[in-house]
């Protein structure tokens, strides 16, 4: 049992940091989230480059053979920064079910191309009707001979608009609200019969509705097994999830610092507030619901690279946490930096507003609780 | 102890429905929510209501105030609320006229209040600087005399709709020798006045509803004086108790409230309606529980104020309930967008996503968060329950 | 509308005010809680002189013909006092009942017994498994020509030891859980089959478990009508419970007040503590709270008095911020005195017990807002 | 960075579950819940684990000290917490025993630290004095100098178990010319000494388990001085913070809430387990949640330790969650606990009432309210943070 990093994970952390400290002064990132693409081509070159879209993916396949200790790393230091360009959807989550589909034949025709960088990629999982639920599909395939054919619409897919290939999961057999019966395809966003429409969320990020009008696919576009989507979508998001709970400890610790600094500067009453105990022990708060949250991260982080039977819980349990305390976190930076805070100017807002769109990321608190206690208190 | 309405009371609130009815018609509606019409229509809005003696709510009758007693004060913000029809705007005719009709000369009276009670002048409120914020008798704009008129250099911030505004009331400095509180003015200056200038400031809901403005070399007449030079202060706090019970807004959360249940029970997870979901059905409730105690606690401070004692610290109270609620609905209603709470772009989005409600859901949440540092943080109403109320 | 007392009903409070000053000092109420009684009969044929327990009773029985507006103003004095005589037992309960029956006889044959002081009553509602479901009854009302056989078993019956007279819930048809089919019936404790084991709860309140062993009842011991029991019940809940929100904000009230005041008179780190900021604002939080409580305590009282159709969501609502508020207000009371306020010596701590009972009195806070979220929540 | 146990852990583990099976035995369990038979079956306990030489787990080695990897101490605690069996009372091992082998005497050591790691002598703790609570440094009772003895005047309260024990270690003022903190004396003192005398203290838990211990002119030998006349407050604060990251709990509230969850499958409301309620379910894993996160920055901070860094401010957050989850599950215990959580008499009514972890939920609840108050109370815990952490 060990707390601590390797070396090569400190040289990685220390890279990606300096990267952000140089490349991604908010200002410089405020100019990208305002350009139609969202991110910036040149960085996600960079990326390639500095090997960071490899580190998921096992040597063999040309990857860093990374663990999801490192992605946690990586977003980590993302966070601090509000990275845009889209690592978690064409890496994490379209890599990932690649990467976790077990055909190899896909996996050579695809990955080497995401770590060069060539390849956006998006996962639409998602639909009009589904919240928070993976296995509420309506999107239908179906089997003609030895093709499939695709309907339907999918809702608020991450990087959707950018993607080059983008992987569905679709009905194949089974009701709407079905954990089996889902199946993931492969498709090409050129194909006849996609349309996407992308918009803007509040945190910068372009996601696209995407509608499929009868896109006919080969048998080979199939990720995984058929009917069996489900379970590798949810061992994705277990991955996903705690990369992505690296990047909410990076943004709470930057929204926790930001405000502890702030009191110190800024005085009212002839005195700078940080003297005020109130706001002291308000603070004290946030500061264990930082550490109480990176705990949590290490103990899922752990889990779900150890492949311990507790992962799904742990991450629902991250989940939560991440939820209510960004929650804490977001607002107690907001009002405790007053009217300043709540201007577009200053990047504490920004922060916050990705904290939200994390809480909301596969299941907020809420939803991520009750999932916990069905783990939980099973009989 | 009772809170049955009277016979009078009954017959009142039938009033109110037919003139609102009759008056927040659908056109009207439109007219509000498009941002190149709001304010002819917010303004149009506010002349019926004084059309009908229903404008200056809390002013004193001589002054064509409505004489209302509390339970009229209580019926007509619920059907309104109830309607969905908007408040009035409170700068001009909540905020500067009781200081005007407090504290102003005969002639300032004459001059003002009738223009405020027919909504001729829209009027913003210069009290908070950059660097001051709570501490608000810090602040630093200067005006010093000059033959007939005050010369006012500085800026004052976070100043709501100041671009719409035609006039403005603003708290400077004019003597800066004694404590901070004393040397205050409190002076009315017309917007046009040259030297403003107005800077918008973009909220983190994106929308421009603050400003600054920056005031350089501005020559306002002695007349647009209130009451006495370096007195300001106390004409300034008597009005903000005032400012505070006015936030509460519980009429106003009522109506969110039951429009979000409604949304909860239309709203799917995994087939069932929200409403059904524990989480959903626990937050709601959290909700209408504090509100249910908080409508009471409003009717008592009403109550109270109409025997002739004062709104102090009370008021106090009122705000930081108020605002606490109406950011848990709001809160309330992100969670019911869920993943479309974060979408950010309005108009043929918001029809694709199927969500409504959502792109309102963002701006009111991000907008709201606010609502606990204006009008005095919530830090320091608790200061002043703490030591007004406890003796702390 | 109007929130004020009527001149009477100052009085009324003047003079209950006065007694628990005069007679109700706590080390006098400590000693009183230790005896086998649990309180004192001599107050108690005080409380009859002075007209207390003809409260809520009509002027044609021979009471004061008050609403519960009254009952709540002589609660909150009491709760000040944590006053032991079993008002609530005998009085709002069972004269509840029995007052609600709509049977002239057995009003007329019990009422007037009550308000001299004579009879002590007890309302049987609860069982063993029952928890808060006043509609969960095992104990079985079986007919026997024109007679009725109670066998069964009730728990925690408030002055169930000390009654002469209980009134008993049984069911006469439909299921454990059904509404439906649950009589109450008027049980002397001497007759035979009737046994009781007292007990006391920690606030100082003596309550018995009674088992009944084919106690044999004539028809006209029924209280109301048959199978209409839980509805009768229902009613005179409502009733005491916005009685009992008043001894609840008459103790909240104290715990809050004398906390203020301790942390005016105690120093630490050479100031006063109630100087600190932190402790400041949190009693501010507590004194919101009993404003918060004391303003649903109004509403709900206003509802019940008038018998408007949300009188029973207003109560709901009223016990679920007692049981909410009563935890804030009792645990900061705790922590704020300190040690001292850990000692059984100090009065606070049995403040803060009688607080937690009234939680869990027909139904706790969780229990509360669930019932609440029924009624709110029907579409 | 992983979570794995590694082979000579696995093999550890089972070492403990062997001894914990074979000593923590029925007739062990009963002898330590019973009152006239506790403090002999605890003394046997600790013991049974120094016999083993795990019972000094925090000690340095060449003391007797375990020298567990934090790996080790962490798989101890939970086995034991699984098994039910009890810690052992910190007194004297955890409190006094890193005061004296770190800056005692060598015939201290030789004469004190034998005797605590075979559990012969009971310790209990003086610091806290009637009117200083949190203000530890305020203390006022008096230790003076008359030829070899010190003469100690004055009293400590709060303290546990005191009428157990045979050994005192207190804190007193030996100079009060200076700053409160400067003119502090750590001194040990034998309970039999003449002039001590212990008033019991009844808590609201209605149990004796705290007393104010008196002392008149009781005669201390200067032997029994640790280190320097004057310097006890240094003394004192190093031992501080590990009392605090003791206090956590971690492995205890585990087993306390595995076991309530087991309470809440059988215990019914309307019919239906109470493991269905939404509400119970919430508040039962919002505690787990909590729980879960803080086991795992305790082991950070335990290996933090074990790398060297000694563990600060860090204990004190140890401290204020582990307290808050404790109240938290006695809290969510008398919930399950329903009306029968007021049961005050023990005994047959507790058979009766069909509920026999009703009696338990109040003891429990009511004696650990005390726990935010006690070992620095929790905003002392805060101010420490937002001092050291914070840099307020």
């Amino acid at each position: 049992m060990n707390f601590s990093f390797s070396e090569e994970q400190n040289m990685l952390r220390d890279s990606i940091s300096k990267f952000v400290q140089d490349q991604y002064e908010f200002s410089v990132r405020e100019k990208l989230a305002k350009t139609e693409l969202g991110f910036s081509a040149e960085n996600w070159q960079t990326f390639a480059e500095l090997g960071w879209l490899s580190i998921p993916f096992s040597e063999e396949m040309g990857g860093f053979g990374g663990s999801v200790v490192d992605s946690m790393i990586l977003m980590e230091e993302f966070g601090k920064g509000l990275v845009l360009e889209p690592f978690i959807a064409t890496v994490l989550l379209f890599g990932g079910v690649i990467n976790r589909s077990g055909n190899s034949a896909m996996m050579e025709a695809n990955i080497p191309s995401i770590i060069d960088g060539s390849t956006q990629g998006a996962l639409a999982c998602f639909e009009r009707q589904s919240r928070f639920e993976l296995s509420d599909v309506k999107t239908q395939a179906t089997k003609h001979g030895d093709q499939y054919s695709l309907s339907g619409e999918k809702s608020v897919v991450y990087n959707g608009a950018s993607a080059d290939k983008i992987i569905v999961s679709a009905r194949t057999s089974g009701g709407q609200y079905d954990n089996d019966g889902i199946t993931l395809f492969l498709v090409d966003a050129n194909v006849a019969g996609v349309e996407s429409t992308g918009y803007r969320m509040m945190d910068g990020q372009m996601v696209a509705n995407i509608t499929l009008n009868d896109v006919v696919l080969s048998r080979e576009s199939i990720v995984g097994q058929l009917d069996k989507g489900f379970l590798l979508l949810q061992k994705v998001v277990n991955e996903t999830l705690t990369a992505v709970g690296g990047e909410a400890i990076g943004v709470m610790d930057k929204l926790h610092t930001a405000t502890v600094e702030y009191t110190k500067a800024r005085e009212q009453f002839g005195v700078a507030i940080g003297s005020f105990q109130a706001l002291q022990h308000r603070m004290v708060e946030t500061f264990m619901a930082c550490e109480q949250t990176r705990s949590l991260l290490y103990r899922a982080v752990c889990s779900v690279a150890e492949d311990k039977d507790e992962a799904t819980k742990d991450v629902l349990a991250l989940k939560t946490m991440i939820g209510r305390a960004g929650k804490l976190i977001g607002d107690e930076a907001l009002q405790i930096h007053g009217g300043i805070g709540m201007t577009d100017e200053l990047d504490i807002g920004h922060y916050v507003k990705r904290l939200m769109m994390i809480n909301t990321f596969f299941g907020d608190a809420d939803y991520s609780q009750q999932k916990f206690a069905e783990l939980s208190l099973a009989a | 102890m009772d809170t049955t309405f009277s016979a009078e009371d009954l017959a009142f609130r039938d009033e109110v429905r037919v003139f609102l009815a009759n008056t927040f018609t659908d056109d009207l509606k439109a007219r509000l929510s498009a941002k190149s019409t709001y304010k002819a229509a917010q303004v149009e809005w506010q002349q019926s209501l004084n059309n009908q003696g229903w404008f200056a709510v809390n002013w004193p009758t001589e002054y064509g105030g409505s004489g209302w007693t509390p339970t009229q004060k209580f019926i007509f913000e619920n059907e309104r609320s109830l309607a969905g029809a908007p408040g009035t705007i409170p700068f001009g005719v909540s905020m500067v006229a009781p200081v005007i009709y407090g504290f102003g000369s005969d002639e300032q009276k004459a001059r003002f209040l009738p223009r405020i009670l027919n909504s001729e002048d829209w009027w913003c409120q210069g009290y908070s600087e950059p660097g001051a914020g709570s501490d608000l008798a810090a602040l630093k704009t200067k005006a010093v005399l000059d033959g007939d008129d005050y010369v006012v250099n500085g800026a004052k911030i976070w100043t709501t709709y100041a671009q719409l505004a035609d006039w403005i009331f603003c708290l400077v400095r004019t003597d800066s020798s004694g404590k901070k509180q004393d040397g205050i003015s409190f002076l009315l200056i017309d917007m046009k006045t040259p030297g403003i200038k107005v800077n918008p400031i973009i909220g983190i809901d994106n929308q421009h509803t603050l400003n600054e403005v920056e005031f350089n070399e501005v020559r306002v007449p002695k007349a647009n004086l209130i009451g006495e030079q370096d007195k300001g202060w106390t004409y300034a706090k008597a009005l903000l108790s005032h400012e505070r019970t006015a936030i509460a807004g519980v009429a106003q959360s009522k109506r969110h409230l039951s429009e979000l249940k409604k949304v909860a029970a239309v709203e799917l997870s995994a087939g069932k309606p929200l409403l059904d979901d524990p989480s959903i059905r626990k937050n709601i409730t959290d909700i209408e529980i504090e509100l249910m105690a908080l409508e009471y606690t409003e009717l008592r401070v009403l109550a109270a104020a109409a025997a002739g004692s004062s709104p102090g610290a009370e008021s106090s109270l009122l705000k930081i309930k108020g605002t606490e609620i109406q950011q848990s609905i709001q809160k309330l209603r992100m969670d019911l967008a869920g993943v479309y709470s974060g979408v950010f772009v309005g108009g043929d989005i918001d029809s694709l996503s199927g969500h409504e409600f959502s792109d309102k859901a963002r701006v009111e949440y991000m907008y709201g968060r606010a609502a606990t540092v204006y009008g005095g943080s919530n830090e320091v109403q608790k200061n002043i329950i703490s030591k007004f109320v406890l003796g702390l």
